[in-house]
């Protein structure tokens, strides 16, 4: 027992006049609280789970068992719901407070939806069933699938991408396939230089050749340049509308005739989807495949990184060639599509993305959401979204740099850089750490690359205008207070779980997984 | 709208303060030929809560599940008891709503959750390091493919026809695409042995091959030693990458880090997800140190912060997309945070007690089972070795028989029907899982069944 | 939009020297977040709640309709989830550390049993539903009873009381109505000094008149007083085995039978039954009757204040007077005698203590907690949780004063005094202070009276040895700290949600609602 | 054991710090004749959480659920929609697992919900202040009672024979032992008013009255204006105790305070709990402010910390058994605080709007129910103003009539003969409460449910 040191081996002291406690004996600071790894604290032969015993029958591993030490330290339950509880309050979420990152869509997540993917009818079936015991199921996906293609105006739509980056990767390999299927060898894709990343590593990822189109002076694709460049070699463009710095991409529909009209194909990266959802219906606009983040628009949460769902919408041209299982109905009820009656009902299909049928929880959760909301609140939600996101946009113009707020309106998120920081060698970085002091998740930093010091801010429709204005009003005194006294803000933050972190050294010397030897 | 908080008087407000007219003057970039003027037809209008709940237990109530059934469907999907607490851990706000850790002075709890899944990952796959997840398994195995080809710069995958045919399909997708050749064969139904081709693996290993890839314990529950396969692989300059989609078999049998694997995948469903039809599920993706660089996905990293206090952050990012983009190692962004949390969760809970129990229970039960099924009048137990999932071969097209004790009240397995359509030599075969969760109630209830669709 | 000042008018400074900022914008600390009242920030126009239209009928209200403003502000969800969550952190918890409050059991909560209580079988039935309909709940209050019968040795169970002090209420009745069916007008109760508040206070809630009874220099009844004490008019002793200074009433059988020969009654305060569960039956001991805390000893969790469950066992000679309703076998099944059924079954009941049938939702959870420990498991509750608390006992009472160690062991909690901070002007408040700042809940202070500024630990059996020797580290450190340097520790807590509040103010000028004058 | 932390490794150290040789040692205290060699006999042994999960879900599944039936039973607990958040909030471990907030300083999200929680129910019930909880409706009945003796200093409390019967018997059951006095009548079964019994109260009120307790909606669904009684109360010293069993009530009707009440009492389960069988539940005790030092309960005061923040606190402890010991207002000391909680989430959810909506709806649709029922052949509607619950007199003893509809899977109500068992003038009443749960569906099922069973 250790009671002469505290956790970092400092002795604990006063700051002197002030009255604080800087150092406390364990660590903690009141509510916020340290917490050891598992590996420091937990032992090979504790267990937080009771099992019935093992009936006493010979094994069959023919000699294959494991008779080494595996190194998985364990937990009584007590001490596994604490060490959970107590990581989780290192955490932001949007559960706390406005978590404006650009490009993400951090809304609410309602917890009628949580609630109604536990339900055992939902949660508790397995993919290989009999079909005839899932009809539920199917019945599920079915019905979301048309809330899909009606909000998008697209005939079809694939459910089983896992995330938005599976669901670009399902909508160029239906471009390859559609290609194939005509022999056509052309294998370009245009991409503009502010796409996501996803985009170029997708094309990349099935064969596809990126070339980059670069945006014009109000940060839109620069049209005239992509008609330069489209050509019988050019299999697809890639094109985000609402695009990644916030802007409705207004020559997408003259862009796509243009694409079809060289024998090429249409992807529209959804992940924006938010800002028109109920408003534009991307099959007016001629797009082929696009994918539409459910964990975004559609609120089932992120998770601390996942998981998400990335159903793809696909126009007629591109409907034959979708993945299978697909979900069809039949004169009995609905029939999984699946390899053996893909020769019938799915010949041309690309074939199959992920071992079952897509992200059924996160289906749940998405239908639960649009029905709550239905044809009129989805509408409401692009307009509250977007609504939001100008009244940041006009709040913060005359303070931040807003490359592109001169050319009117943004839709869902607005984009500032940190030119107006230029001589204090502050930078987005020391901005977005002095948020954190403040109590926010800062926004979006440095992406979209087309801006120098690029901060993208989206609100979304769930934030009250009580919160924009403390959000704003915080912005405001951040960057003022940064151009005021530039030394006090460069080494942010310092009232969060941890200072600022060295992420070079982690990059330098990997220290992927822990080692035993690392026990104090 | 329950969902809004914006009033009236705050859009009327807000459109002061920025200077327009309407929310339509927000919108006026649209073309005209896109405008809508109202609410999509042919959709509901917003509903309560009370009338969203009332259609989806409607709906749900349509699916028979796996807890108010006797049980025995595998095949890459496990029905395990996941502990409530682990149901509580991942509904904390926290954990649940927040998003990737971009700004990892406020998201350390998530981070240090994914540093001690992927050291769990590692050390349960006997391997140096995991990354922070991908979408299932049957991703993670094409990108696994992916990888060995970027570190060997060679063109072939041989994948062993004990594979699971989904994951083999997966693989298949995309290499008609990219480039890569797969070999892949159709398994043997060998009494004793089935699905293992390790012989016929090594002899296949050439060099042009990157990779072997083969599951353990493959579809048909058989378990083997892929030591010599390992040893014919390194020998050849190429990798060995095993699949798992049982992961708790793990804590009885040997890892494939300990018979000389280079990449292990694998399905994470068993420890903490369920079943959820299919998804979401949880990709486990773990390699050799030296390999790390051309690993895809997140990978969570040690450092200190300002004051030197240790703290997480993810690190490596030059290989992925949002940095590398086309040159990136995977596309991947999104991946299966949350479920990684459950995953890591139920494995602490277990901990090495209690998953080598959960193991040895799992394997014990089928054993009986197995036993029990045998002795049935028709019925042949095909496995020799075999963790939780045995193979029986009916003597006739198995699936008809799943049916029928499907509608007898007893979900009794997969045909091989299903997972192999057309390939005649094995339509007879049936795979029988069988974990914790089974009774002996269970267990008369599935013999008496198949008992009586047999006798017919 | 007020930009230019925080929330408590203060501009942001930084602390000199330090970097630190010690002010910010909003008044948050990065995750501490401030939260306003809903009063502050809600709006009457607001909900958070979607219900179908009203169908158009004509009310039948007679002109009573409420036709003013309420003054009910709402949220819409998100704000709520928000509000809520916020204001959650502000909290300590079991789920964050060690609690460890003498008299109140702060164990783990099992999340099994909060999943059981959902059940809807168990949740969604009505008290009033055709008994035919609820054969299930019965059987879960049947089961519960013949568990804590078999657990204290005791031959009945009165399962409606709502808290200890309700079934301390129940148990006082029972010989309340006992004495008056043998025409028996004695009414002195007598109270041990280091008693509960609610021993008196019920005593006297029914009727009975109040005595004290000393201590002994062990920190047990004074037997000697107790004996000379009773007589004729004594038509009860409330004794809490373990006592409240966390020892075991080695006497108690000896007074009990004391009590009998004079024609009263025993009444145990249970509330400390953890200490013992498993390994003495209370029933050994001559108790007529005893409360059981569910919600300490089995785990029910305390919800910042409850809701509790205080089932009371019943001697022979109390078990007729038990209150109804009650489950009781038939041939048939199982039947719910009330008022109807009251004069055959129940003849003597002294009447009716709830609405309904008591706490439902405890039960379930209860019972899911003693079939999960089992008579195995509960035993060991008893044996962990007296172990640590004599561990803690073992590791401070060089230090810290602990009136009765020298006696022999505790028994579930450890009892220390502030008399080892004689000097310093520092007292058992001021150390309670300066654990919260190293993260800990302090122990129960001040209780029992019997002690100068008592400090009472109760670890319960559901810490680690990890959890204790960081405690008894952080306990040490304080202490020792306090002795060396005492001005430091007189103001705490410094490092939590508030600093110390200002409990003076609160009463003498009583704020207990919201008025809306009060907005800024 | 999943809960036990200590291995037997830490008993042993632990024991040896100690100084003990074994833990029995620690029990030296325990008389011989007391000790207990093992396990208790006759109770099985530590269970894994499926077996114990397995059990609970049998039990459960014998009893008939409000949600899967036609549901129309009310009289002092009543089945509605709980948002799903509200739930959520409850399980937040800060909340859920917390203690009564003895230390302010690290209790104030307990603190702040309470005394938002109590100014809730002084603004919904008309009056000053509000307590911090109450065991149920009835203890809170019993409490005021008392509450108003220590006020008046007189001994009698006259009942409205219109108060739910069981509220009634709890206060009988102290009131024998303490000595107040009670006066109680049997409820007139009086068309158009049914248990009205204000012009009776008024007549018994004398110099030696303390309070007059009367419910409204009263358990007969009759509501009255309460201003005469409460003039009458007044001018005689008395105090007017008003009870409220459905408190989604005051949503649409007058409140207690506006009608001139000196204690509100009331059953707070409609907001926030749901139906539980019965508890946990919660009672709900407004005042005026001037009698506040005589309430028994906690309360939640506003203060400020050493740096002149806003917090909140337990004050006027003095009050309380803690302190006061004896001579306290009362003996509670747990109390409902997280049932609070989830009342005061679910009416912050509500807001006035939502709370007006929902009473409104609740309204119409018993007002649509009552008149259909009112025109089954043998059924006479006997309200005349009510808020969501009617009484139907059958003609003929209604208590068969439940158990038969319960039997065609409507639970239809509650009737009389349960509720006051003997009283002949009332055995054909039965009490039927409507919801914004009850759909179309379940209206037509319930009319022809009982059209059916009245026809024979
Ligand atoms: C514009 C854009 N495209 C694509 C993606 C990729 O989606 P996912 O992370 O679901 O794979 C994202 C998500 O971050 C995005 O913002
Ligand atoms: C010794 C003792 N007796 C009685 C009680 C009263 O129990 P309850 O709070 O459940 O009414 C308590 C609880 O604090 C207690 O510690």
């Amino acid at each position: 027992m250790s009671t002469a040191m505290n956790n970092v081996g400092r002795p604990t002291r006063l700051v002197a006049g002030t009255g604080a406690v800087a150092e406390t004996f364990t660590g903690n600071k009141a509510l916020m609280l340290e917490e050891p790894l598992l590996f420091e604290r937990g032992s090979l032969d504790r267990s937080g789970v009771d099992l019935p015993p093992v009936p006493p029958v010979p094994d069959r591993l023919a000699g294959l068992g494991r008779d080494v030490v595996i190194g998985l330290p364990g937990f009584s339950e007590p001490e596994a719901v604490r060490h959970y509880t107590r990581l989780s309050r290192q955490n932001y979420a949007i559960d706390l407070g406005i978590f404006p990152l650009g490009s993400c869509t951090m809304k609410h997540n309602p917890r009628l939806n949580e609630k109604m993917a536990r339900l055992p009818g939902f949660a508790d079936i397995h993919p290989l069933q009999p079909q005839s015991t899932i009809q539920g199921a199917l019945e599920l996906i079915n019905v979301l699938a048309d809330w899909l293609m009606k909000l998008t105006g697209m005939p079809a739509v694939a459910m089983s991408p896992k995330a938005g980056a599976h669901g670009e990767l399902c909508g160029m390999l239906a471009i390859r396939a559609a290609l194939d299927a005509k022999n056509d060898p052309r294998r370009v894709v245009l991409v503009p230089e502010s796409a996501h990343g996803t985009n170029p590593a997708t094309a990349a990822f099935c064969g596809f050749t990126v070339e980059n189109i670069p945006a014009n002076a109000r940060g839109r694709v620069d049209f005239d340049a992509m008609m330069a460049r489209l050509g019988p070699d050019v299999a697809a463009v890639m094109i985000t509308n609402p695009n990644t710095c916030g802007l409705f991409e207004p020559d997408l529909k003259r862009i796509s005739d243009a694409v079809h009209a060289v024998g090429g194909y249409v992807y529209c990266d959804g992940a924006n989807f938010n800002a028109i959802v109920g408003r534009v219906r991307p099959g007016d606009l001629g797009v082929d495949a696009m994918h539409i983040n459910l964990h975004k628009t559609f609120s089932t949460p992120h998770g601390g990184g996942g998981p998400g769902s990335g159903p793809v919408v696909l126009s007629a041209a591109l409907a034959p060639f979708a993945p299978i299982p697909f979900v069809r109905k039949t004169a009995t009820g609905l029939e999984l599509v699946e390899e053996d009656t893909a020769g019938t009902h799915a010949a041309d299909s690309f074939g199959r993305m992920v071992a079952f049928h897509g992200q059924m929880g996160m289906f749940v959760r998405a239908l639960s959401y649009m029905m709550s909301h239905g044809a009129d609140g989805l509408r409401q939600v692009a307009e509250d979204a977007v609504l939001n996101a100008n009244y940041i946009l006009a709040s913060l113009k005359d303070l931040y740099t807003a490359p592109f707020a001169s050319s009117g309106p943004c839709m869902h998120e607005a984009l500032f850089s940190d030119d107006f920081l230029d001589g204090t060698g502050l930078s987005t970085l020391d901005l977005a750490k002095g948020l954190i002091d403040e109590g926010f998740h800062p926004m979006t930093v440095y992406f979209p690359l087309v801006v120098h010091g690029a901060m993208l801010v989206e609100p979304t429709e769930t934030e009250s205008k009580a919160n924009l204005d403390q959000l704003i009003g915080a912005m405001r005194h951040v960057a003022t207070q940064m151009l005021a006294d530039p030394d006090a803000w460069r080494t942010g933050p310092h009232l969060a779980p941890r200072r600022r972190l060295d992420e070079t050294l982690a990059a330098r010397k990997p220290v992927l997984a822990y080692k035993d030897s690392e026990a104090a | 709208m329950r969902y809004l908080p914006l009033s009236t008087a705050d859009r009327s407000a807000m459109l002061a303060t920025i200077g327009a007219a309407s929310v339509d003057d927000l919108f006026s970039d649209v073309p005209a030929e896109a405008v809508l003027d109202g609410p999509i037809a042919g959709l509901p209008n917003h509903a309560s809560e009370m009338a969203v709940e009332r259609a989806l237990v409607k709906m749900a109530g349509k699916n028979k599940t796996a807890s108010t059934n006797p049980f025995f469907v595998g095949c890459g999907a496990y029905k395990h008891h996941v502990p409530a607490s682990v149901d509580m851990v991942i509904q904390r706000g926290e954990f649940l709503t927040a998003y990737t850790p971009y700004q990892p002075e406020i998201a350390q709890g998530t981070l240090q959750v994914l540093f001690e899944f992927q050291t769990q990952v590692a050390r349960l796959t006997g391997m140096e390091v995991a990354n922070a997840s991908m979408y299932d398994g049957s991703t993670a195995m094409t990108e696994a493919v992916f990888m060995a080809r970027r570190i060997t710069r060679k063109p072939k995958c041989i994948v062993s026809a004990g594979v699971h045919p989904h994951y083999t399909s997966v693989l298949n997708t995309l290499t008609r695409f990219t480039g890569d050749v797969v070999e892949a064969g159709v398994p043997s139904f060998t009494k004793g042995a089935p699905g293992d081709d390790l012989a016929h693996l090594i002899a296949s290993i050439d060099a042009d091959t990157s990779s072997v890839v083969v599951q353990n314990p493959n579809l048909f529950g058989h378990i083997a030693d892929l030591t010599p396969l390992a040893d014919a692989c390194h020998k050849a300059g190429a990798l060995l990458i095993v699949v798992v989609t049982e992961i708790v078999s793990l804590g009885a049998i040997k890892s494939p880090g300990e018979m000389g694997a280079d990449i292990v995948v694998g399905e994470g469903q068993s420890l903490g997800a369920g079943l959820l039809f299919g998804g979401p599920y949880l990709g486990l993706f773990a390699c050799r140190e030296k390999h790390v660089r051309q690993a895809p996905g997140r990978l969570c990293g040690e450092t200190v912060d300002a004051s030197g206090k240790r703290g997480f952050v993810l690190t490596l990012s030059t290989r992925e997309q949002h940095i590398r983009r086309e040159k990136a190692t995977s596309n991947i962004c999104t991946n299966s945070g949350l479920i990684a949390l459950a995953f890591s969760a139920h494995l602490t809970l277990l901990g090495e007690k209690g998953l080598r129990h959960l193991a040895a229970l799992n394997h014990a039960r089928a054993v009986q089972l197995a036993d029990r099924l045998g002795r049935v009048p028709g019925v042949t137990l095909l496995n020799g070795p075999f963790f939780n999932e045995f193979t029986l071969d009916l003597g006739r097209e198995a699936r008809p028989v799943v049916r029928k004790l499907a509608e007898k009240g007893v979900l009794g397995g997969v045909s091989m029907g299903r997972l192999w359509p057309g390939e005649k030599s094995l339509t007879s075969g049936m795979i029988v899982a069988v974990t914790e969760t089974a009774t002996d109630e269970d267990f008369d209830a599935y013999e008496d069944a198949l008992d009586e669709v047999m006798a017919k």
